[in-house]
């Protein structure tokens, strides 16, 4: 399940929805995303998601489909924000659910790193000193990486 | 061809998107980005740096070698952010 | 912080409450565990968790200790529940809190493969041919294993 | 000292916990568990399979090297399955 929203979401709800029903599921494994205060040594007032509509659905239902053909999982989600958000908003929840926890726990591992990389969202942080686009970081490339199938 | 750009490629370019029609040596992205940087203005400044653009045709991303032809929609933006 | 209770707990609260406070949390890592259905072919009725009280508070408190002693941790935290179950109830909670999503995410899947092999708590199964103590797994030593350091 | 047993190792010892003054000679753990062998019936089915018998001395787990003493709190159960 894919869901792309401006508005909050709770977690809790959506991840009982993730295992509701299905008996055999054993575990469900989440990451949530949060906005932090600071940008290096400024304090953030507001951060906006700007993304690509069209594309981003697109990319999600793939990352999610690629977890999907790696792991015996029982179900996936990934809700992402967009619009503006201050710190401590929730930005972005991934979560999977499996009969075993080594799946559920790597794939939503997988889900997060695969979509910071590949699904088209771009932050804009505003801090006293005015708005800035956040550069993309080395290390989620390298994170990324590491699930690339040799 | 439709043409959209995404966060600071949308502001150094002036507008989120347009309808162009580039002369017919224009066959794959590259020959497009060049096409960009000679339009002058902000595009000129939004395609300097092609290290940091990236491309998406028809939704797709694609290499610089990808073809491009008229009703395509192709997207430009700086590497993603979110998560 | 250690919960062990007989009651359910909320995970969207818990998890709330980790970072609550804390702008400088990026993001929270969890692993829930649920009772399954079925034990091997056999319908599960109900699942009774034994625990050993003075020892359990004091081996979280160490794997929580040394989860925080190896990842830049904001918050941990880790329920777990005793006493009797049915298919579907949650289990035990782990979650970790960083300003870094590496650091959360593996801090978590350590809290829950540590805690399997070193927590002292004990599974009985009820099926219709009676009760029986679930049997450890092999595969739950060598998720263990993979956390210690050489 | 204070013998503590949890799952099947309780129910086969029948009964949770128990006072227990060993002789002399019982000075580690794989004494104890060899004392308690000794014991019989339900003892001895309890210890039989020592492969399977995990301890802890003062709440935390030991080797069967390690020393047992007058007002130590001993327990015995099986690997851990909870999480």
């Amino acid at each position: 399940m894919i869901r792309v929203q401006a508005e909050d979401f709770d977690v809790g709800r959506e991840l009982e929805k993730l295992s509701d029903g299905n008996l055999d599921v054993g575990g469900v494994s989440c990451f949530v995303g949060l906005v932090r205060d600071m940008a290096g040594d400024k304090p953030i007032e507001t951060m906006t998601l700007e993304h690509y509509p069209e594309m981003t659905e697109k990319a999600l239902a793939e990352i999610e489909a690629e977890a999907r053909s790696r792991w015996p999982l029982a179900d996936t989600l990934i809700i992402h924000r967009y619009g503006e958000l201050a710190p401590g908003d929730r930005i972005v929840l991934v979560a999977a659910a499996s009969a075993h926890r080594q799946a559920a726990i790597e794939a939503a591992h997988f889900l997060i790193d695969w979509l910071k990389t590949k699904a088209p969202f771009w932050k804009r942080e505003v801090t006293p000193d005015g708005g800035q686009w956040v550069d993309a970081r080395s290390s989620d490339d390298a994170a990324a990486e590491r699930w690339i199938e040799k | 061809m439709k043409l959209l750009y995404f966060a600071w490629l949308r502001e150094k370019a002036g507008l989120s998107q347009e309808d162009v029609t580039p002369p017919d040596t224009v066959a794959t992205v590259a020959d497009l980005i060049e096409w960009q940087i000679g339009r002058g203005g902000g595009y000129t400044e939004a395609f300097s740096d092609e290290a940091m653009v990236r491309v998406a045709v028809n939704q797709e991303y694609v290499g610089v070698d990808h073809p491009v032809a008229a009703g395509d929609e192709i997207a430009f933006f700086p590497p993603v952010t979110g998560g």
